[in-house]
């Protein structure tokens, strides 16, 4: 196919992201029109439209092989604050399809309450934040996109102002972001400090000459990571997760646990991969692969240890995806000078894109059950199945989708990061990973035992259906299907993204 | 492409069941898994492979796309069928079949799950037997195992949430163990393989590429694989001791998931332990032969003495296919062409056989609700035609010439004896061979005091005859059995075909 | 460096020049101590409850609209700076003006989200309040 | 000049600070006061070296960081209100209606 | 856009790090007050800019005491009385000119009442609060004739910061007076300040983008050029002229932004008694009055900068015309007082909000524009 940039002038490559922005402006000024009528269908269909747009322009650059090795390598705007390659529009795909899901579900979720337009809106705009955090090429914008995915996530988890859980939520996740980024701005003063510059290429040149300013240069690394560990939900910033998760609106949940988490990660990838190149940082004695995996033992064993002990449904889920944050940290742990760094990366990017699919539909399932007025414990779903047998099944295929179990998208995500870290010689994460899958089994499958096999513990009154958030939760399910047979491309793509990131 | 149309028909079927009303899923069901049992027919009567498929023999149905690579390994679609796999494909069809048939009495609740999940088992079974790439054999094979949790756990007995949970967690932690056993030996293949294909892997390990990994020898890596994966196999099959699980299962399973489990998937088991680890490393199998075959003595005397000590008919039932399986690993072990082959044709007798008893056992229980041998007597009064299946069943268990199982216990024994795989062949295949005797008296022990004598049970309903639907799979897998027993030939010489490559090995044995 | 000592003195001379006042009044008035004249002013009346009362929301909310407006304004003075200079240094108008409007084009649509959803409404009638709570409930 | 290893040493100075009054406090709004004073330190870094280095790219970047941090605060004001419509106090450990 | 400000390393027109070390030692672009001093006193160095600075501040400081001191107890009621039509102070002194000193002695001697319950340091802080920050705005305003303490680089924007530091004077003195009425007043004061402070900062903005730079000697200096010349005379290039529009903004703003009428929120007295300033009594009251008078003009010496030439003017010196401009500006606060009723408090944020936010946007844009087309 025809490289994109002989066609369109460089700032479109941008457009998926603009896309999203622009949304979050026409829900605004739609708003703006009657603020006093709640048109629930027209602001989920602005959402959903401008998502699924970001989302197909953003696949069809990709594609199109915009900002690829193939076709000219990374585009770069404002001087390389800004980077458009594969890496930003894969995970750009992740968070409009997410987006797009989180807007059709929270068309049911959403009735009869208030500030709807301003939801929607600042979903969007999280949305853009997340996707320019994807193509942060500065430090400066990575700052500053990750603010602009926080600062609405925030307040779209205290969004339910009248429940103290989701307040008692938003207050927890707002104290500990907020601490976070003010560690990851002095972080970033570091670094600033020791190199004179923000632009990651010339982080990467310039830090190998730190001489005696390394001990800074460390530190600087460790709080930069911390404010990841945060946006990904990894211990030791972990904390916030299981509450917000729980306490948060169930779409938000979704949201959050899903496209925050790959936000978090994108830019991960990006800023140690380019900005601390392990060839010449490792040898300082920063040797932040190392810091990765024992986060990333930690957290999975911690996720997966807390979520076996929970009695609510959405709350185990919460730490089922502080565990996944450890699986996905190993994209950053399996890392060594002359590894297979790439495929690494590039499987763990496609294990947050399939996670996105069966993570947000799982947490969508939590809220059509909330919807239905159906308790949060395990208890409470005793016998959901009888009454409504196609969620149950989709929810079904979450759940073994998260445990790993072969026939859905989640074995082979897994298995390829198993994989990436073993061939890069770190098979003992992946030995560690492995086994938190099988104990994950265990309350993954409690889900599935209390919908399809307990018996009803009393009588249910479901009502209607609420039409989005079924049919968010079965693209969910069918993406989660389809992403077994089709994750060829998906992991070619993405591993093709990260090695360019070191090349 | 017919392998595919018969896995994607199944797929299909298992859906449009799924959303059927329940008042017609399960003729729905019957009507449309006949589609699949035509299908193989039609491959069984244009079958032309040679050879194993393993062993760079000519595949039947082949068809190979390049699927996606990670990391410099290719992995494939890959299927076909050879002559292990074809008998199997067709014992799962048939059975498949004739076990929704008899699921109309017993199941009387969600029918459509029942019936699209038994479908979707079906088509997963399939995949397992046709697959030729280890990976997605494998996402077959775990695959598998869901709607065997469902179909235990919603629809079992009293305490079918245990026996649910057990089954998973037993056959889903010996995958894992499997799994890390064959990857960690793909990866000490190096560069000589770039694909999981499994063909390509075997040669590569019969020519003995296998290199250290992380610093463990070869030899080491090899036995610890082999150990592991058999490990894996063994609790599928299930050998003694991982066998607990099966009573269980069975127990709690309605009848038509009991013949199901005990019909096809404990083959899968022994299929598994046939295509990986006995013709793949067959040095390390053969390194080992004293430990399996005094494991495959045990589970024959040891499941035997188990079933003698039973009440229940079903868990009569279900202990003594521990001791069948026992057998198979013998058959295995020997290598020799008898006792390879005799074992995988041992492996569709015991189908047929265990799948007739269970499915028997399930048509006396619908009448009687009970299936405690000292709770009835007499039921050849009332269900005269069930009670004459039934033992003739119970004869072909025992082995009774002109049926299925006398064939394959004779090619194992033959096959065994004549074995010189480690110098106590003949000796453990005698002992084995004692295990026939407890099988005779535990089946004629408990034939004798359910059916024969006075007719006894407290019911306030009339015990009659089964119905129609119930009685003719029981004809069914009856003749079929018969057939096999007469003209072992129809299957038995396509497995030999099959099974003599993969006896040729380095070694000294031969 | 110098000028900023020089504003440093100017900022000492200013807090000087009150605290010198407050000496040479310290020195000057008298104090005589007398029950009932230091009670809080509250009309001549008793004072009751406590002097920090609840007062409107609106007051939370354009502080709210100010903060974000006026660092809003932190970020349009760089560009002021500069626009000039950078017009006559060769940039073309699309070039420097065009970020400016989008930019402040986002502003306006927040302004105006902000005006319509009652943000800057100090006195709200009671029939619109109610027709909130009516959406609420 | 004063030399810029002091500025680093005053910038980690109010960041401990914060970072103290972050650990100590349970009144919202002094939490945030604390966070204030975390980023505050990081933009003296930014000055400072913005000076040393040379360039401006820290000074724009401390604008940028003003910016965020009052965003920040309008967003926390807005949750700690209605922290306190619903809890009746802003000190942060009351809010433990989680698990429920 | 983004190019620029993130670019590492590229000069922009505000000089880089080491430009501005380069300005300290030369002194900024005019020679300053305290260079003046020290280099009478054959001073140099630091010792020379400590000296200088400390004896120029206290000139300039001293100079906006003896203004205010003549505005506040003589001119006000002067000029009050004149829109009245009476006759205000005239028995002290030439023109009642003495009654400064007898209030000043007053007032000073009043008892220092402190009502029950205050909150003690803030309570007495708010009151040094508000002159220290009036009169830190003059350190960067030119007066005319050499009389300017200091000249940097970021001249105006710190002079809106300086005059910003009121507010926290206003809320700190109605908080800590554990008084009803106090505190509301402040919150108004403060709702008022923050309403208006964008439109100001704005319209200052459109100023700046003529002028290119915040220092103010420049922007002064940009207004010397002659716009046009009508019938012989030059009419000088003041941005009064340029762009009225901004001038009539800014002057609105400006009057909300020190509380005078039609703005006088904070301390209207027939609403709220005197507002944050109720239980203040003695030198303390006379802190706040200063405070507020010294605001006053440096509002009117504001506006003299961005929009009136700043010390500009025929004939006299620079400084005369400087406090001339000031004055000007007094005057018409006063006139205002006697002239413009009291806006409602909800009608002052929603003219703030709705009216002179967007107009300052509506101004900056099509400023931008036109220097765009101009330039």
């Amino acid at each position: 196919m025809i490289p994109i940039q002989t066609q369109l002038p460089t700032w479109a490559a941008v457009t998926p992201t603009l896309l999203l922005a622009l949304t979050a402006l026409v829900l605004f000024l739609v708003d703006s029109i009657d603020p006093d009528s709640t048109r629930p269908t027209a602001l989920a269909g602005i959402a959903a439209l401008g998502s699924v747009s970001a989302l197909a322009v953003a696949g069809w650059f990709l594609l199109a092989g915009t900002g690829q090795t193939g076709s000219g390598g990374a585009i770069e705007l404002y001087s390389g604050a800004i980077v458009v390659d594969g890496l930003s529009l894969f995970f750009t795909v992740i968070f409009a399809s997410v987006a797009a899901m989180v807007s059709v579900a929270s068309y049911d979720y959403l009735r009869d309450r208030t500030y709807q337009a301003e939801f929607y809106s600042l979903v969007m705009l999280a949305a853009t934040g997340m996707s320019l955090m994807g193509s942060s090429g500065s430090l400066a914008t990575v700052f500053v996109s990750l603010e602009l995915t926080s600062l609405p996530s925030y307040a779209l988890v205290a969004f339910l102002k009248k429940n103290r859980g989701s307040v008692e939520a938003g207050l927890k996740y707002f104290l500990v972001g907020a601490v976070s980024s003010a560690v990851f701005a002095f972080g970033i003063s570091l670094i600033y400090a020791v190199t004179g510059s923000l632009l990651l290429s010339e982080v990467a040149s310039a830090i190998g000459s730190a001489g005696d300013l390394v001990g800074v240069a460390g530190i600087g690394v460790v709080m930069i990571a911390g404010g990841f560990a945060f946006k990904t939900a990894s211990v030791p910033f972990h904390f916030w997760a299981p509450e917000a998760y729980e306490g948060a609106p169930a779409p938000i949940s979704a949201f959050l646990s899903s496209a925050s988490k790959a936000a978090g990660f994108a830019v991960a990838f990006r800023v140690f991969a380019v900005a601390f190149p392990i060839d010449s940082v490792v040898s300082m004695g920063i040797d932040w692969p190392l810091l990765f995996a024992v986060l990333a033992v930690v957290t999975m064993t911690l996720g997966n240890f807390a979520a076996a002990t929970q009695e609510n449904v959405k709350r185990m889920l919460a730490y089922s995806s502080v565990g996944h944050a450890g699986y996905a940290l190993i994209g950053l742990a399996a890392l060594s000078s002359g590894g297979p760094n790439g495929s690494v990366m590039g499987a763990s990017m496609a294990h947050l894109l399939v996670y996105g699919f069966m993570n947000t539909g799982a947490f969508l399932f939590v809220a059509m059950v909330e919807h239905w007025d159906v308790g949060r414990t395990f208890e409470d779903y005793n016998g959901l199945a009888t009454q409504a047998p196609v969620a149950c099944l989709a929810m079904t295929v979450f759940m073994f989708s998260l445990a790993g179990l072969p026939p859905f998208g989640g074995f082979l995500s897994k298995y390829a990061l198993f994989y990436g870290a073993i061939q890069g010689g770190f098979w003992w994460l992946a030995a560690v990973g492995a086994i938190n899958s099988a104990l994950s089994l265990f309350y993954y499958s409690r889900v599935v035992k209390a919908m399809w096999i307990e018996d009803p513990s009393g009588t249910f009154d479901l009502g209607a259906t609420p039409l989005g958030i079924y049919v968010a939760v079965l693209v969910a399910a069918v993406g989660t299907l389809v992403l077994l047979p089709a994750f060829g491309p998906v992991v070619e793509t993405a591993q093709s993204a990260a090695t360019a990131l070191f090349a | 492409m017919i392998i595919e149309a018969l896995i994607a028909v199944t797929f299909i079927a298992a859906m449009v069941v799924m959303l059927a009303p329940d008042e017609v899923a399960g003729r729905l069901a019957a009507v449309l898994s006949l589609l699949p049992v035509v299908g193989s027919l039609y491959m069984w009567s244009g079958f032309d492979a040679t050879g194993n498929a393993l062993m760079g023999g000519s595949v039947a149905f082949e068809t190979k796309l390049s699927w996606l690579e990670l990391g410099g390994y290719t992995l494939n679609w890959h299927v076909g069928v050879d002559g292990i796999a074809l008998p199997l494909v067709v014992l799962t069809t048939l059975l498949s079949t004739l076990a929704i048939v008899s699921a109309w009495t017993p199941i009387d609740d969600r029918q459509s799950q029942f019936y699209g999940l038994m479908l979707f088992m079906e088509a997963n079974l399939l995949g397992v037997f046709t697959a030729l790439d280890f990976f997605v054999w494998f996402v077959f094979w775990e695959a598998v195992l869901l709607p065997m949790y469902f179909l235990i756990g919603v629809w079992g007995g009293p305490r079918r949430k245990y026996a649910a949970i057990k089954f998973f967690v037993y056959t889903n932690i010996a995958s894992l163990a499997m799994f890390i056993g064959f990857i960690a030996l793909v990866f000490g293949l190096g560069d000589s393989v770039s694909s999981l294909d499994m063909p390509a892997i075997a040669a590569a390990l019969r020519a003995g590429e296998l290199g250290s990994l992380y610093g463990i020898p070869a030899a080491t890596l090899q036995s610890v694989a082999f150990i592991a994966m058999f490990l894996g196999f063994a609790v599928k099959v299930p050998i003694v001791p991982f066998h607990t699980w099966l009573p269980d299962a069975h127990v709690e399973a309605p009848s038509p998931v009991s013949v199901m489990l005990a019909g096809v998937l404990l083959k899968m088991g022994t299929y598994a332990l046939l295509r990986f680890n006995f013709t793949m490393m067959p040095e390390t199998a053969t390194a080992f032969a004293v430990p399996i075959a005094l494991i495959a003595v045990i589970s024959v005397i040891y499941g035997a003495m188990l079933a003698l000590a039973q009440q229940d008919l079903k868990r009569i039932v279900a202990y003594s296919s521990v001791s069948s399986m026992g057998y198979v690993i013998l058959g295995l072990i020997a290598y020799t062409t008898y006792g390879v082959g005799g074992a995988t044709f041992q492996m569709i007798a015991h189908g047929l056989i265990s799948g007739l008893m269970f499915m028997a056992v399930g048509v006396i229980y619908n009448a009687t609700h009970t299936r405690m041998v000292g709770d009835m007597s007499g039921m050849a009064d009332r269900m005269p035609v069930t009670t004459g299946i039934l033992i003739a069943g119970a004869f072909g268990y025992m082995g009774l010439p002109l049926m299925a199982g006398f064939a394959g216990e004779f090619f194992i024994f033959k096959g065994a004896f004549a074995s010189t795989v480690t110098a106590g062949m003949p000796l453990y295949t005698a002992a084995a061979m004692f295990g026939i005797v407890i099988v005779a008296g535990y089946l004629l022990f408990a034939m004798q005091r359910t059916l024969f004598g006075a007719f006894r049970l407290e019911t306030d309903y009339e015990v009659g005859p089964a119905a129609l639907h119930e009685t003719v799979p029981l004809a069914v897998l009856l003749v079929t059995i018969i057939v096999l027993g007469v003209a072992p030939d129809l299957f038995f010489g396509m497995i030999q075909d099959a099974v003599n490559p993969l006896l040729d090995f380095g070694g000294e044995l031969s | 460096m110098n000028q900023w000592i020089a504003i440093g003195a100017l900022g000492l001379v200013g807090v000087g020049i009150p605290i010198g006042m407050m000496v040479v009044s310290a020195l000057l008035r008298p104090t005589i101590t007398e029950q009932g004249k230091t009670v809080i002013y509250e009309s001549g009346e008793v004072p009751t409850g406590t002097a920090h009362v609840q007062f409107n929301i609106q007051y939370y909310m354009v502080a709210l609209l100010f903060v974000v407006f006026d660092v809003e304004t932190v970020l349009i003075f760089p560009w002021t700076l500069i626009y000039r200079p950078a017009l006559e240094g060769g940039a073309t108008l699309a070039q420097v003006l065009v970020p400016m409007l989008v930019f402040i084009g986002v502003l306006a649509i927040a302004l105006v989200w902000a005006w319509r959803n009652g943000a800057v409404e100090w006195v709200k009638s009671p029939r619109a309040s109610r027709r909130k709570t009516e959406r609420q409930s | 000049m004063v030399p810029v290893q002091w500025y680093l040493l005053l910038a980690t100075a109010v960041f401990c600070i914060g970072l103290f009054g972050i650990l100590t406090r349970q009144n919202a709004l002094l939490f945030l006061m604390s966070v204030e004073l975390m980023l505050n330190a990081a933009n003296i870094n930014l000055v400072a070296f913005s000076a040393y280095w040379g360039n401006v790219t820290g000074q724009t970047f401390s604008l940028f960081t003003m910016a965020l941090a009052a965003a920040e605060v309008a967003v926390g004001i807005g949750i700690i209100l209605v922290l306190y419509r619903n809890f009746n106090d802003v000190d942060v450990t009351l809010a433990k209606e989680m698990r429920w | 856009m983004g190019s620029v400000l993130l670019q590492s390393g590229t000069p922009t027109p505000t000089g880089t790090a080491n430009a501005s070390a380069a300005n300290a030692s030369a002194g900024g672009p005019v020679t300053t007050l305290p260079e003046t001093i020290s280099g009478a006193l054959g001073l140099s160095g630091t010792l020379g800019d400590v000296v200088g600075g400390l004896i120029g501040a206290f000139l300039i400081a001293n100079i906006m005491l003896g203004m205010t001191a003549l505005a506040g107890p003589w001119a006000k009621r002067k000029i009050t009385a004149a829109f009245t039509d009476r006759i205000a102070v005239n028995r002290v002194g030439p023109f009642g000119l003495l009654i400064i000193v007898a209030d000043a002695v007053r007032l000073l001697s009043k008892e220092l009442i402190v009502p029950d319950g205050v909150d003690r340091p803030a309570w007495d802080l708010a009151p040094i609060i508000l002159p220290f920050s009036a009169l830190l705005g003059f350190a960067v305003i030119p007066l005319g004739s050499g009389l300017q303490l200091a000249d940097p680089e970021t001249g105006i924007v710190f002079a809106f910061a300086a005059a910003s530091i009121a507010s926290l004077g206003l809320v700190m003195a109605g908080y800590a007076s554990n008084n009803k009425y106090s505190l509301l007043g402040s919150l108004r004061s403060i709702a008022q300040n923050l309403a208006y402070e964008i439109p100001l900062v704005l319209t200052a903005a459109s100023v700046i983008l003529f002028a290119g730079t915040f220092r103010t000697s420049e922007i002064v200096a940009a207004q010397t050029e002659t716009l046009v010349t009508i019938a012989g005379i030059a009419i000088p290039g003041w941005y009064a002229f340029v762009n009225p529009f901004a001038f009539v903004l800014f002057l609105a703003a400006n009057m909300a932004e020190i509380g005078r009428n039609p703005f006088d929120i904070p301390e209207a007295p027939t609403e709220i008694v005197a507002g944050y300033q109720t239980e203040y009594s003695s030198v303390y009251f006379v802190l706040f009055y200063l405070g507020e008078f010294i605001h006053i003009f440096l509002g009117g010496a504001l506006i003299a900068v961005l929009f009136l030439g700043g010390p500009a003017g025929p004939v006299l010196p620079g400084f005369v015309w400087m406090v001339i401009k000031m004055w000007a500006f007094f005057l018409f606060t006063q006139w205002c007082r006697s002239a413009v009723p009291r806006v409602r408090i909800d009608q002052l944020i929603e003219i703030g909000w709705k009216g002179m936010l967007v107009l300052s946007l509506a101004n900056l844009v099509l400023t931008a524009v036109l220097v765009g087309v101009i330039a």
